[in-house]
């Protein structure tokens, strides 16, 4: 067993793990975080992406050690408050998601563009968010929500990053 | 799969027949393959395929099921299991050696090869490469260590 | 589809990663990024015993410019692909590093980690082979130098003993005359590579000199095409030439097939694709061949 | 626009304002925010965790399993054969024959004497974690002695083909033909008779969230809780319940939230029978999270088709005949309750489509192969079928030298309701004003011209079209009308107002995408004269909502509305006159409208509904109304056939030389008659023909010709993503239906359904100047450069 610390969503973090244990797995099931899914465990879906120091990564290619020593943001941190912030809004208002299984990796996919970037081209989108599968949408709501998303980022003076209640 | 090989070593027709149906003189020439034990016709040992970091350690056994000297024929079949997991090698190798001149002898091999498991339900074909550089490694071996230690 | 059992270490020092590799006697593996190893290590494909972390390893996340460029093997693709210094010095390199995968992937996967993999259809490999890169590897007895056309011996095989492990890539220097053209075709975007080529060529008084071409996805390693090369040699860049390459990279391999492409394919893509990174090549040196 | 319908309630009664409506959906928060609840989320007191061990051979006898090791390994609770189910009479899981000849498919939960395809359950290891688990599946020993692997349809009837299922003479799951008019007759004075062999690739919907089982058993009760991932919780009780010799209410089965469908968990699976045993027999719940890799390998994979058709054509372009041959590569196994002939049977009695055609044939069969068993995905066979019928009508145009939309628009039906020469009953729809409103979009003039000027410049566009027929609302007529007369289904649900004044629907409709909190919340609130948000949707529970045979088949839409409309009238009326008693005037004059009540014409007298039903839940005066006062009513359904239509149009740009195809636009139109909300049907839309798109270009499971699987991870079975899918331009038509209630029609297939002919076509016609033609699918980048080398060798 290994000891790591780090943080999630803010909150400092410390447990015993054993080396296998996958970074999905322990934001999961140890830490009881679920809303990071698991979709292929092959790196390939991007549904278990989370933002590892602001970048994001899978969680299923990551193991729980690599982690020591991060700050990670899950689903959950997005919107502390319960509500939801102007991207998760933006999902609902343009049909973004309908199962929601892959939704929070591409949530965390498109923070992190929008971090970069809060006027990134149809093409810029598509490409950020290629690295997540869904099935659903056919990414048609999916790319109109980010645009919707950074319209609101340039007009107002929200971050990415910053829950405002819904 | 089937694997179509042909080498020629530097060692006259009946050198090399001696040679290669001695499994404890070709065994340490055939890659990753540690012989352990030789029950009557069946050799067992361990074989171990390394291809980067994917390793497969199976559990295998060789036996000669034709030896035919005056054609210079021999098929011997190998089998392995997987130690950890569940996948099988089946392999039917028929090695024929003809005379290529008065110290040389060519040796065509075509083995035919059954994978089962994960490694076999690798879509990108690698095994075709990982086979055909086994069997360069296998020769150049042969040649160099086998023959020239014998004659 | 979960790991097997491993021991971990992360150790501070390379030199400290490399006897640790000695001591697993061969079932040790180094991990850097990661993004190649652990998929293969959920599918239980791979089942190291000891698993080597270069995480807290300083000194291998650093670039160097000085002619050329050292990357550190710890380096990440999106570093690379975000470094304005190696855009500068090897954008070829920038630009391969936008077919590697997708933006995660990059984020954690390492140049180190891609060339040590040595997958016969990966871009870095490809890089390193086309531009001569040098490979800088540290084991138990201290570091030696392998030139790229070494180094990469077979699929996922390369020249690195079991406790070595890959510590800086070295790109050379580019001569000023030099052009570059990168082109891929993947089933998908980001997919790894069906077909891809890198080509660097100089052109003289209208002549074509010092042509490199490489291939990956179409032979058990990224492959130099030296017919290839010495057909440019002095060449025009024109309709002929242009022909005569296409048709001697394609003669020059012989593929495998298999459930992603046919053998013919890849075979005949190489060919139109090193053409097609000779026009970018030749039109980048600002010369007419 | 409204209807006059010949329903007992209407789906806009006065004062409605929601349906129709581009409605945000309200169950997106939960899942926004990382709230939602599916299987593997779930953890219950004392869980254990299961891992299948699997086979790594396509067919073969089990000549032992030792799984003394696995047993061994500490953290190990237990290792289960399947002779351990046997032990204790669980019974196999029937897929029932319905045809002369046709015999009854057994499938134990855990094989106790062969295997039939890599990928199949063998044992099952239960251990503290899944880690642990899959340890301990490495150290199980089965003995195999292998058999000959069936892998080619077509040689799967030979007389020497080995027999995957020894209780059946033959690999022959099902065979049947069937004629209409006089084929023999059209095809022999034809003047051009157009025929292909199509081979259609096997794909399937492969959801983000795999499958998933969590057991629980309760042996007070002696009764089972089971939570898995599945569209059918109903059906996956029934099938559970006959296998432990159960009764149904023994067992609860919950689908809690579910990441995604398309088919793939619309039939009960072995695991929901194996993992509910380990819990028995060990006495704690159990969890098994299905991988990607037994995704990939196990479950349910769709479509493999070996299509020969053939089209009779008159001299004018006249579509006189067709005939058809299906031979469905169905697997090792029959799928619950449709069988191997699913797909086959879908697509033959489609293949008319929208066409006037008098003369039809085709004869249908299914075989069992060493593959995984198939079964439903997206638009099932009539994708299939689909494809292989408007590709052979694009390349009749091309012989024919006739424009591909205009060759169409000359044989398509008129817009009234049309019963096919199969026997369909179409009931209406825009068939050929969709094809015309997809030429328009396109600017189809400009876009030819187009495409004449890039071939002048060594560039390759084309255009396809794919008009359909989408057979949806799937009950029981549907259901025949498809040739599966056996599948009855059965649907009933609730409305309840509650004393609060919030409104309960309870359904068998499970929701894994298609929204229905919020579609069913619209029909709801408008029936009720409600707010939305005082309406809640309850499925997924057996224990808390009526019988419901599923979601799946385009059906929850149609019959789910017609559901909500029956029972909401019924407590409608019943609110009316609750309310009409307590304000002391004539129900006719009460109009209910945003949560209120008033008299018509007068809103100042409105009392709010809250009012009214806590006037009927705890108001003593309420008691003086005679008859039953429930607030509640539960009806069922069991809707007419109808069927949705439209085009789909794509243009696409390919490099000859690579194969690369890049979509440069997608056009669909729909017509699903009357809209319960334009945002989710765009949205189903727009999911239909990524998927379609996928199974165009990347999809396929393969399979080598020992039966190796080689398609395990999704790098092998590949999924498009935002970069390949591109843009997709949904328009509307609303021909409302005049047999359904509503006149809603179903609808979400057709994407997946027509899109594949839309690429097919549109990169045939991009290589016309090649001469390509397309007989499979997928057309991968290699396939297409290697048929056009081929074209070019051959001229030479």
């Amino acid at each position: 067993m290994r000891t790591v610390s780090l943080t999630v969503n803010g909150n400092p973090v410390e447990e015993e793990v054993e080396p296998r244990l996958l970074l999905s797995d322990f934001l999961r099931h140890e830490l009881g975080l679920t809303g990071t899914h698991v979709g292929c465990e092959q790196g390939v879906c991007g549904a278990c992406t989370v933002l590892v120091d602001g970048e994001t990564v899978r969680s299923c290619l990551t193991l729980a050690c690599q982690a020591d020593g991060t700050a990670i943001q899950t689903v959950e941190g997005l919107a502390p408050n319960g509500g939801l912030n102007v991207l998760q809004r933006a999902f609902q208002e343009n049909h973004g998601l309908q199962c929601g299984f892959c939704t929070p990796g591409f949530l965390m996919a498109a923070t992190a563009l929008l971090e970069r970037n809060d006027d990134p081209s149809e093409e810029e989108i598509r490409d950020e968010l290629s690295g997540n599968i869904c099935r659903c949408t056919g990414y048609t709501g999916i790319v109109r929500s980010v645009q919707a998303a950074a319209l609101q980022l340039r007009e107002g003076t929200v971050t990415a990053s910053e829950g405002t209640a819904g | 799969m089937e694997i179509n090989n042909e080498f020629t070593v530097q060692a006259p027709v009946s050198q090399a027949w001696a040679i290669l149906t001695d499994v404890e003189r070709i065994a340490p020439c055939i890659p990753g393959f540690q012989l352990e034990e030789i029950e009557g016709d069946e050799y067992r040992g361990t074989m171990k395929l390394k291809i980067g970091a994917v390793v497969m350690s199976y559990a295998s056994r060789l036996t000669f099921v034709e030896k035919d000297e005056s054609e210079h024929r021999v098929v011997m079949r190998g089998g392995g299991r997987e130690q950890r997991g569940q996948g099988t090698v089946d392999a039917t190798i028929v090695s024929v050696l003809e005379a290529a001149g008065d110290n040389e002898t060519r040796v065509n091999v075509t083995a035919t090869l059954d994978v089962t498991g994960r490694i076999a339900g690798f879509g990108r074909s690698i095994m075709g490469d990982v086979s055909a550089r086994l069997i360069d490694q296998f020769v150049q071996c042969l040649e160099t260590r086998v023959m020239a230690g014998s004659s | 589809m979960k790991p097997a059992p491993f021991e971990y270490h992360a150790p501070e020092t390379s030199v400290e990663a490399a006897s640790l590799l000695r001591e697993a006697g061969g079932d040790g593996k180094i991990l850097a990024g990661g993004q190649s190893l652990l998929p293969l290590m959920n599918l239980r494909l791979a089942r190291p015993s000891v698993l080597v972390d270069l995480r807290r390893v300083q000194g291998l996340d650093g670039t160097l410019a000085n002619g050329g460029i050292r990357i550190g093997s710890m380096v990440r693709h999106g570093q690379v692909q975000r470094s304005h210094e190696i855009q500068s010095r090897v954008p070829m390199l920038t630009e391969a590093m936008r077919h590697v995968g997708h933006p995660a992937i990059r984020n954690r996967g390492t140049l180190g980690g891609s060339i040590a993999h040595a997958d016969p259809a990966a871009e870095a490999p490809l890089v390193a082979v086309a531009l001569g890169a040098e490979l800088v590897a540290l084991g138990p007895d201290g570091t030696r130098t392998i030139q790229a056309d070494d180094f990469f011996q077979g699929p996922f095989m390369t020249a690195l003993a079991d406790d070595e492990l890959l510590t800086e890539i070295l790109f050379p220097e580019a001569p000023a005359s030099a052009g570059w053209g990168f082109r891929e075709v993947a089933r998908a975007h980001g997919d790894f590579a069906l077909v891809a080529v890198a080509a660097v060529v100089s052109v003289e008084d209208g002549r074509l000199r010092d042509a490199r071409i490489a291939v990956a996805g179409a032979a058990d390693r990224p492959m130099r095409i030296a017919a290839a090369e010495q057909a440019l040699e002095g060449a025009a860049w024109d309709a002929g030439t242009r022909s005569d390459v296409e048709q001697i990279v394609r003669d020059a391999l012989s593929p495998a097939g298999d459930s992603h492409a046919s053998a013919e394919y890849r075979k005949s893509v190489a060919g139109v694709l090193a053409a097609r990174a000779l026009d970018d090549a030749t039109k980048a040196t600002g010369s007419t061949a | 626009m409204t209807t006059s319908l010949p329903i007992d309630h209407e789906l806009h009664p006065a004062g409605a304002q929601y349906v129709g409506a581009k409605i945000n959906r309200v169950e997106d928060p939960r899942f926004l925010r990382g709230e939602g609840r599916f299987v593997d989320d779930m953890s219950l007191p004392g869980m254990l965790h299961a891992a299948f061990l699997r086979s790594p051979v396509a067919h073969a006898n089990i000549t032992s399993i030792d799984t003394s090791r696995a047993a061994a390994l500490p953290g190990v609770t237990a290792v289960f054969t399947g002779q351990d189910l046997e032990a204790e009479g669980i019974q196999p899981i029937v897929s029932r024959a319905f045809l002369p000849g046709m015999g009854d498919n057994l499938r134990e939960p855990l094989p106790t004497k062969k295997v039939r395809y890599v990928g199949e359950a063998v044992a099952v290891v239960v251990a503290d974690s899944r880690y642990i688990a899959e340890d301990a599946c490495e150290l199980i020993d089965v003995e195999y002695e292998r058999l000959p692997a069936v892998i080619d349809p077509e040689g799967a009837l030979d007389p020497g083909a080995a027999l995957l299922h020894e209780d059946l003479p033959a690999n022959l799951i099902g065979r049947k033909s069937e004629s209409h008019g006089d084929p023999e007759r059209v095809f022999a004075e034809a003047d051009h008779v157009f025929s292909h062999r199509f081979v259609h690739g096997r794909v399937a919907g492969v959801p983000i969230e795999c499958r998933g089982v969590i057991a629980e058993y309760d042996r007070g009760r002696e009764g089972f809780l089971i939570y898995s991932s599945t569209q059918i919780p109903h059906l996956t009780r029934s099938v559970a319940a006959e296998c432990f010799g159960l009764a149904e209410s023994d067992l609860q089965v919950i689908a809690p939230d579910v990441g995604g469908g398309f088919g793939i968990k619309a039939h009960p699976y072995i695991e929901e029978v194996v993992i509910p045993f380990a819990a028995r027999r060990i006495g704690r719940p159990v969890k098994w999270i299905e991988d990607r890799y037994e995704h990939l390998s196990s479950a349910v994979h769709a479509k493999e088709l070996v299509m020969d058709l053939e089209l009779a054509v008159a001299a004018d372009g006249t579509f006189l005949g067709m005939r058809g041959r299906y031979n469905a590569n169905a697997g090792a196994y029959g799928c619950f309750p449709q069988t191997g002939m699913v797909d086959a049977m879908c697509a033959a009695t489609l293949l008319p489509s929208l066409y006037k055609v008098d003369h039809v044939s085709y004869e249908i069969l299914a075989v069992y192969t060493n593959k995984c068993m198939t079964g439903t995905y997206r638009g099932v066979g009539w994708g299939a079928g689909h494809t292989a019928r408007e590709v052979l009508i694009d390349d009749a145009a091309r012989a024919l030298g006739r424009d591909p939309l205009e060759l169409r628009l000359q044989n398509c039906i008129p817009s009234e309701p049309y019963r096919s020469v199969v026997g369909m009953n179409y009931d209406g729809g825009s068939y050929q004003e969709s094809m015309e409103q997809a030429r328009d979009a396109l600017d189809y003039d400009a876009l030819r011209e187009r495409q004449a000027k890039l071939r002048e410049e060594g560039r390759y566009i084309g255009v396809g079209f794919s008009p359909f027929v989408e057979p949806a609302g799937f009950g029981s007529k549907a259901a025949a009308a498809v040739g599966q007369k056996h599948q009855v289904t059965y649907d009933w649900g609730s409305v309840t107002l509650e004393g609060d004044g919030t409104v309960t629907v309870r359904m068998g409709f499970h929701s894994h995408g298609q929204g229905h909190e919020t579609t069913f919340a619209q029909v709801a609130a408008d029936q009720l004269g409600v707010r939305m948000e005082d309406v809640r949707i309850k499925y997924g529970d057996t224990e808390g909502v009526p019988y419901s045979t599923g979601t799946f088949a385009s059906r929850s839409g149609v019959i789910g509305s017609g559901l909500i409309m029956r029972a909401g009238g019924d407590v409608r009326d019943k609110l009316l006159r609750l309310a009409a008693h307590l304000m002391e005037v004539s129900p006719a004059d009460i109009e209910l409208s945003g949560g209120k009540a008033f008299v018509r014409g007068a809103p100042d007298t409105a009392r709010t509904i809250k009012e009214v039903a806590q006037y009927a839940y705890f108001g003593p005066g309420s008691r003086q109304l005679e008859g039953d006062m429930a607030l509640t009513s539960t009806r069922s359904y069991d809707p007419p056939e109808s069927y949705s239509n439209g085009t789909i149009a794509v243009v696409v740009e390919v490099d000859p030389e690579t194969g690369k195809v890049t979509i440069e636009r997608t056009v669909a139109i729909e017509d699903c008659g009357v809209m319960l909300n334009p945002t989710i049907v765009e949205g189903q839309v727009a999911g239909a023909v990524a998927q379609g798109i996928g199974g165009a270009l990347y999809e396929e499971f393969v399979y080598d010709d020992d039966g190796n699987f080689l398609s395990g991870t999704l790098l092998d079975y590949l999924l498009a993503s935002s970069m390949e899918v591109g843009p997709i331009e949904v328009h509307h038509i609303e021909t409302p239906s005049p047999v359904t209630d509503g006149g809603i029609k179903g609808m979400g297939e057709a994407g997946t359904l027509a899109a594949p002919a839309a690429v097919l076509n549109a990169v045939a016609d991009a290589l016309s100047p090649f001469g390509v033609t397309f007989t499979s699918t997928p057309i991968t980048a290699s396939l297409i450069r290697d048929a056009v080398a081929a074209k070019r060798e051959g001229e030479q």
